[in-house]
């Protein structure tokens, strides 16, 4: 009976992270970091449960037992205070607390040790108004809004900034830590499961700030070896396509794009594009669809208000499906 | 206004805070200067947070002459013991002798802050200007705000010497004597850290 | 809610008394000694660093001390924060160099740049 | 000038320029109230937007517009000042004062606030209001475009200058203007908060006032503390803000704090349970808060070391005010509990705060809050104790002094539906709200994407905003309607404390004659343990008074029109606002006031003759 009394919020808790997305949610962690500090928010709540429910019961007996009734007009008794009563609510409190400081302390040092370590990978992320960079200096790549990590790998985030404070937050994976421009913060998670993480930018950074998404995905370390060696092969080594569309699309691209957007793992002022076909999102929140892929090529401020792309309206319809379909195609894992 | 032609007026020990509006004035002056000092506090923590960050122009060490920055010093400390001898001499009933002395005050305020545009304008020809870096930002406000604060106070006692020149020691005019050279006195405070601070420290380390 | 019975435009008149004005010959001895006192501290920290021969790493922590001294001298001996009924300053100073201790602290070293 | 010669100028002169506390602090409940509106519909815009997952209610630039303007004004212009109003009537009423310390820098705080206010609030009709938050982060705010954040900046410095004058003020008038045997430790406890409060408002004030000037020097003169291309650090800005910015909630907090006291006393009609330990609670509040305020940025890199040293001293906080709350429960426990209207927000509070406050804690808890920080989880924790502590502080306080101050009874009915309505839709705004942070919804986002299971608690959300909405319309119906029901005893609650002991409509001379305290609840011990009338500490005699003036209107009009040559860089509109500034603090300083007097005969025959 009383181990189900515990469970009781606990369960509460899964109920409510089945409302939200397993791979959003906080309540529903996937990697030590995240179960660390759920475990620590947990143990607060139980604490704090037990606060409420302390203050409420002694709550509800007052105002029951003292409230005036009809005709009632006895004045109480005066009383100054009770020096014994001070101490006991003085006290437990301060136990309570202790219980959450020391877990607290310890776990702070915890996630703050991100000391490499011999099989870890470092990941270098740089924040920009609206969106995010990878760099993993370990295979000299650099990937854009899609973060790919190989799973049960220790992997240590270094976060920058490159204009504005941003926060890089993958609730089912770890707690945010802060893209500082000037500094460079560090972090560390591990993914024990293959899956797509959601991540959100905390920091208010500008009017778009709400679509500065991104996704850290992780996958089998085999996996992941080929993704980091297919990234790096230089554009003009790829294999490439003759089919007339895709021929048309990259003539199109090496002239309006290229500056911007690397094709080969080498990042530039744009998000890097090099896998640009193997991702679900465009620009971090739309449908991929081809309509929007069009859609923001036409016309990014309109869909994410002060990003750093400029708008090109001047392409025909047919110029548009040529680039659309060169960029679904650009892919570093099925072929 | 019935009371005034009844009373006669005689000095009492601390004619500053004989009034309630004077103790008034002087507990809220101290309070003031308590907020004074975290304003301070947070100048100098911000100079001292941007102290190394001096990009592409000139350091403390390459920019400052000591020489220059203690005779200032000097100035100001003997700036305070002069307020002090006003005080001393409004509470002896020596009106004339509080005006005088405030007025050495004034002067050896001015001489100050004559030495310090002086001394930016050296540094600015010096390379460093208020937006070349965080380094001389932050100097600048940090000092410059110390500066504003000895103008204002030249300005306050020079305005209280002309108001009172002739009306002699009264219950209204001793409070507000007294509050200036306060303020005169803190100013003189700051002064000792920014010289400690950011001067010596400044060269030294 | 003037005192009543004082005009406080009405210059005043009169001397101190005895005791006042030698309360006033005491204070004055202490101003100027301390005055004296304060040249000579600031002397110190500048010849502390002006000569070469002090190592920074006594100098630095030297000056700080030689600065709060002075600042002592000021607030006890100039402003007269040890007089009595002056308890609410004293408070109230204090507060804010207890405020400010912390502030400059952080400003200093909680910048991101060092982790501590 | 005398008595009767003031009293025959016009009503708007009289205002514009009175130093009378009452009049000034009714002048900040009003101002304060406009404002708490104009917050509130800034809420229930955002609100409207966040209905339904990428609403396109509101552009997403507006919304952050509106996101910076609610927090700013609601903590700035509504609920500081409503408090400065109360502070204002009551505080020199509970110590048996004439007046405060210093009744001109009185109307100069208010008259700097409402201009700074004002300021604020032209941004909107100039371009677009600051949006970057009320915690103005750099670098978003040191480079946004436009003049918004300037207009920010001064605005708050403005404001902000209005709001240490007053503090200052409260702190003398607490300290040299008690009426006898009235010792620190027999003052009410608004009166120890507001003291309390008055000293973090002197100690944190300033520190923001340099954060802001650093950040108007920095946009408007190109300084570089921010411009990390120069060296420069964003941290700084961070750390000046919160150095001032964590006290600040406990500047909201303690006075609110102050009237639960009364008014949980009042109508248990039991002495206020250890009240000692109430003040040393309040104190060391007080005190910690200034030495917590990095808990809100455990995530910008200050190291593990910096975290944990924080958060303990975060949590530590729990401990004086759980003694708060157990003293209040105390203090009900064997009372008569009377459900007033005043008394139903005071015990409305009590589970409130503590649920916003056991947030607080769990936020403290550092490696925990890395998850919780910047997302709708904070929302959720700082509006349960802003809207559960302070916000209900003020209503409450409002249908107690109502009758002291206006002279007239709040209807109950209308009050209790009001109350009820307002506490329910606050626990649906904000309750789920916690959730939405945990299950990844950032704060300040302008929308949200559907099909990640927000859609339906932001809904909720909403939903609840519009109950407190129209629950404030009946609050202002109330103000009206109850108009008639006038309050002559001068003591409609069976009052413990000594602004009780006055005639209503309260004199403008407070008390005919200083009274005489002889215990903590000064009333109470003459109603129960004397002959129920306040003994008098000085004969009656006539009374002096400060003039009225209109200096600070000119001051603070002054600094208001000398902003506008900062924002756009007309130095001469600039050079011409401070010569006015300058022009009527020397007025001010060179022209001597003394005050009139009201004669002993008037006094008399307002007592009735006797
Ligand atoms: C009135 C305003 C108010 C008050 C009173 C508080 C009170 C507290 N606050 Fe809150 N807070 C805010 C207003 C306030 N806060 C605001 C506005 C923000 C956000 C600012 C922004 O970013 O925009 C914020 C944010 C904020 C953060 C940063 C969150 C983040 O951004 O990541 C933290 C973290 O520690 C925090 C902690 C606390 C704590 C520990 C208390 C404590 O004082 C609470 C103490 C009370 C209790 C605990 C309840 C009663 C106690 C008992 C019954 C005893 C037993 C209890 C225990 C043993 C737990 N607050
Ligand atoms: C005193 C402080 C205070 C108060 C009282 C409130 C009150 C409310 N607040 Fe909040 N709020 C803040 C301080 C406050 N707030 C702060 C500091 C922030 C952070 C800002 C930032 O991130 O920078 C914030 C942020 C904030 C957010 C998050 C925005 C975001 O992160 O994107 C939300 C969202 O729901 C919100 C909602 C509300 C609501 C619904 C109310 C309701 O209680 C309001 C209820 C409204 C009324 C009671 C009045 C309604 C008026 C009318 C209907 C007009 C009628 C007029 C007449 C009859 C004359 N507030
Ligand atoms: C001046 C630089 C610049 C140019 C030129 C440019 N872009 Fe972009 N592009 C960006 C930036 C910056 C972003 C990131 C926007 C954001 O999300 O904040 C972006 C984002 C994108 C995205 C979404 C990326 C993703 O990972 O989801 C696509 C697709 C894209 N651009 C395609 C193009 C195409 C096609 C062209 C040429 C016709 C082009 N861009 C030209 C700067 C540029
Ligand atoms: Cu980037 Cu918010
Ligand atoms: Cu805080």
């Amino acid at each position: 009976m009383k181990y189900l009394w515990r469970l009781l919020p606990l369960s509460f808790f899964l109920l409510l992270a089945g409302c939200g997305q397993q791979n959003l949610s906080a309540l529903d962690p996937q990697g030590p970091v995240a179960e660390m500090q759920f475990s620590l928010i947990r143990l607060s709540l139980y604490i704090m449960i037990f606060v409420i429910v302390v203050v409420f019961a002694i709550y509800v007996f007052v105002l029951i037992r003292f409230r005036e009734r009809p005709g009632d007009t006895h004045i109480p008794k005066q009383v100054h205070g009770n020096k014994v009563l001070e101490v006991v609510w003085t006290a437990i409190p301060i136990f309570l607390l202790l219980i959450l400081a020391v877990p607290n302390v310890m776990e702070t040092f915890t996630l703050a040790d991100t000391e490499p370590t011999e099989d870890s990978i470092t990941v270098n992320v740089t924040a920009h108004a609206f969106w995010w960079e990878f760099e993993y200096p370990d295979y000299d790549i650099v990937a854009g809004q899609d973060m790919y990590i190989p799973t049960n790998t220790r992997v240590i985030i270094n976060l920058e900034s490159s204009d504005v404070i941003h926060s890089f937050w993958v609730p089912a994976l770890a707690g945010k830590q802060d893209n500082v421009p000037g500094n460079v913060n560090d972090m560390w998670i591990e993914a024990p499961k293959e899956g797509v993480y959601l991540g959100k930018c905390t920091e208010l950074c500008g009017p778009s700030h709400w679509l500065m998404d991104f996704k850290v995905i992780a996958v089998e370390t085999d996996v992941f070896e080929t993704w980091a060696a297919n990234m790096a092969v230089p554009a003009e080594e790829k294999e490439q396509s003759e089919s007339e569309v895709l021929v048309e699309g990259r003539t199109l691209y090496e002239q309006s794009c290229l500056q911007c957007h690397s094709i080969s793992g080498q990042g530039g002022f744009g998000p890097d594009l090099t896998n640009f076909g193997e991702r679900t999102v465009v620009a971090g929140y739309l449908k991929y669809e081809d309509e929007n892929i069009k859609d923001w090529i036409r016309d990014p401020q309109s869909l994410k208000p002060g990003n750093g792309m400029p708008a090109f309206p001047d392409f025909t319809e047919d110029e548009l499906d040529a680039l659309t379909e060169y960029l679904k195609s650009l892919k570093v894992l099925e072929e | 206004m019935e009371h005034q032609h009844t009373v006669q007026q005689t000095l009492p020990p601390n004619p500053e805070k004989a009034t309630l509006e004077g103790r008034n004035k002087f507990l809220g002056f101290w309070f003031f200067l308590g907020g004074e000092t975290v304003l301070f506090a947070s100048l100098f923590g911000t100079y001292l947070g941007l102290k190394g960050s001096t990009h592409t122009g000139p350091g403390p060490d390459e920019l400052f002459s000591l020489p220059l920055v203690f005779i200032m010093t000097m100035i100001l400390l003997t700036s305070s013991l002069t307020s002090v001898f006003a005080i001393i001499n409004m509470k002896k009933g020596n009106y004339r002798g509080l005006l005088l002395w405030l007025s050495v005050t004034v002067i050896l305020g001015l001489a100050f802050l004559g030495f310090e545009i002086y001394e930016f304008y050296e540094y600015v020809h010096h390379g460093l200007g208020f937006t070349t870096s965080a380094f001389g930002s932050s100097f600048y406000t940090l000092v410059g705000t110390h500066g504003a604060h000895v103008a204002f106070g030249i300005a306050w006692i020079t305005t209280l010497l002309l108001r009172y020149r002739k009306s002699g020691l009264t219950l209204t005019n001793a409070p507000k004597f007294y509050v200036a050279v306060l303020y005169w006195h803190f100013i003189d405070v700051v002064w000792v850290f920014i010289f400690s601070v950011v001067y010596l420290m400044g060269i030294g380390g | 809610m003037a005192d009543h019975g004082m005009d406080p435009t009405a210059p005043l008149k009169g001397e101190p008394t005895k005791k006042v004005k030698r309360k006033l010959a005491r204070e004055t001895r202490t101003q100027v000694i301390s005055f004296v006192l304060m040249i000579f501290l600031t002397s110190l920290a500048f010849i502390s660093i002006a000569s070469d021969a002090i190592p920074a790493s006594f100098a630095m922590p030297f000056i700080l001390l030689l600065a709060t001294i002075q600042v002592v001298l000021q607030l006890y001996v100039f402003m007269h924060l040890n007089e009595r009924g002056n308890g609410w300053a004293n408070v109230m100073i204090w507060s804010a160099v207890i405020i400010a201790i912390p502030t400059v602290a952080s400003l200093m070293l909680l910048l991101g740049i060092v982790k501590w | 000038m005398s008595h009767a010669k003031a009293q025959s100028k016009s009503v708007l002169w009289d205002w514009l320029t009175t130093v009378d506390h009452k009049k000034v602090g009714i002048l900040y409940l009003a101002a304060g109230a406009f404002f708490f509106a104009l917050g509130g519909l800034e809420a229930i815009l955002m609100r409207i937007q966040l209905m339904f997952p990428e609403f396109t209610f509101l552009p997403a630039q507006t919304f952050n517009e509106l996101l910076t303007m609610h927090g700013t004004t609601m903590i700035f212009l509504a609920a500081m000042p409503l408090l400065f109003g109360l502070m204002n009537y009551i505080v020199p009423l509970q110590i048996g004062a004439r007046d405060v310390a210093f009744p001109f820098l009185n109307a100069l705080g208010f008259w700097l606030f409402l201009f700074g206010g004002i300021l604020l609030n032209v941004s909107w009709f100039a371009g677009g209001a600051p949006d970057a938050g009320w915690t103005a982060y750099v670098p978003l705010s040191s480079e946004s475009p436009g003049t918004g954040i300037d207009y920010y900046v001064l605005g708050l410095q403005i404001s902000g200058a209005g709001t240490l004058i007053g503090g200052i003020n409260f702190l003398v008038t607490i300290i040299n203007m008690r009426a006898p045997g009235m010792s620190m430790m027999r003052m009410p406890l608004f009166t120890w908060s507001t003291f309390v409060a008055s000293m973090l408002i002197l100690f944190a004030f300033p520190a923001l006032t340099i954060g802001l000037l650093l950040l108007m020097l920095e946009r408007i003169f190109g300084a570089t503390y921010f411009a990390v291309d120069f060296g420069g650090n964003v941290i700084i800005w961070q750390h000046l803000f919160w150095i001032f910015g964590h006290p600040e909630v406990y500047i909201l907090v303690l006075p609110a704090f102050g009237i639960f006291s009364e008014i949980i006393s009042t109508f248990s009609k039991k002495r206020l349970f250890g009240y000692s330990a109430m003040v040393f609670a309040t104190l060391i509040i007080g005190f910690l808060g200034f030495m917590v305020w990095a808990h809100h940025m455990f995530t910008v890199g200050m190291g593990p070391v910096a975290n944990s040293i924080f958060a303990v001293a975060t949590m530590a906080i729990a401990v004086p005010t759980g003694i708060k709350i157990f003293n209040w429960l105390l203090t009900l426990w064997g009372g008569r509990i009377q459900f007033t209207t005043a008394n139903l927000f005071a015990l409305g509070f009590i589970p409130s705060f503590v649920m916003g406050g056991v947030t607080g804690v769990m936020l403290a808890t550092s490696a925990a809050n890395y998850q919780f920080h910047d997302t709708y989880f904070v929302v959720a924790h700082f509006h349960y104790v802003i809207i559960g502590g302070v916000v209900l502080g003020l209503f409450a306080g409002a249908f107690y002094w109502w009758p002291r101050i206006f002279g007239y009874k709040l209807n109950e009915t209308l009050g209790k539906i009001f109350f009820w309505m307002f506490l329910f839709g606050f626990h649906l705004t904000f309750f789920v709200q916690h959730f939405l942070g945990l299950i990844g919804m950032p704060r300040r986002v302008a929308s949200f994407l559907g099909g990640q299971g927000l859609d339906e608690m932001n809904l909720i959300s909403t939903i609840g905003a519009f109950f407190m909405g129209v629950a404030f319309i009946l609050f202002v119906v109330n103000i009206f309607v109850s108009m008639k029901n006038k309050e002559t005893t001068g003591d409609p609650w069976d009052g413990r404390t000594l602004e009780w002991t006055i005639p209503s409509p309260t004199p403008e001379y407070n008390f005919a004659q200083t009274p005489l305290v002889r215990d903590v609840d000064a009333l109470w011990y003459e109603k129960y343990e004397g002959d129920g009338k306040m003994k008098a500490a000085e004969p009656l005699g006539d009374i002096h008074m400060p003039n009225g003036s209109f200096l600070p209107f000119i001051i603070s009009l002054g600094l208001f029109i000398a902003s506008f040559g900062f924002i756009y860089h007309l130095w001469a509109l600039a050079i011409a606002g401070m010569v006015v500034v300058f022009g009527a603090m020397f007025v001010r300083s060179v022209k001597e006031d003394h005050g009139y007097h009201i004669p002993k005969e008037d006094i008399l025959n307002a007592k009735g003759g006797k």
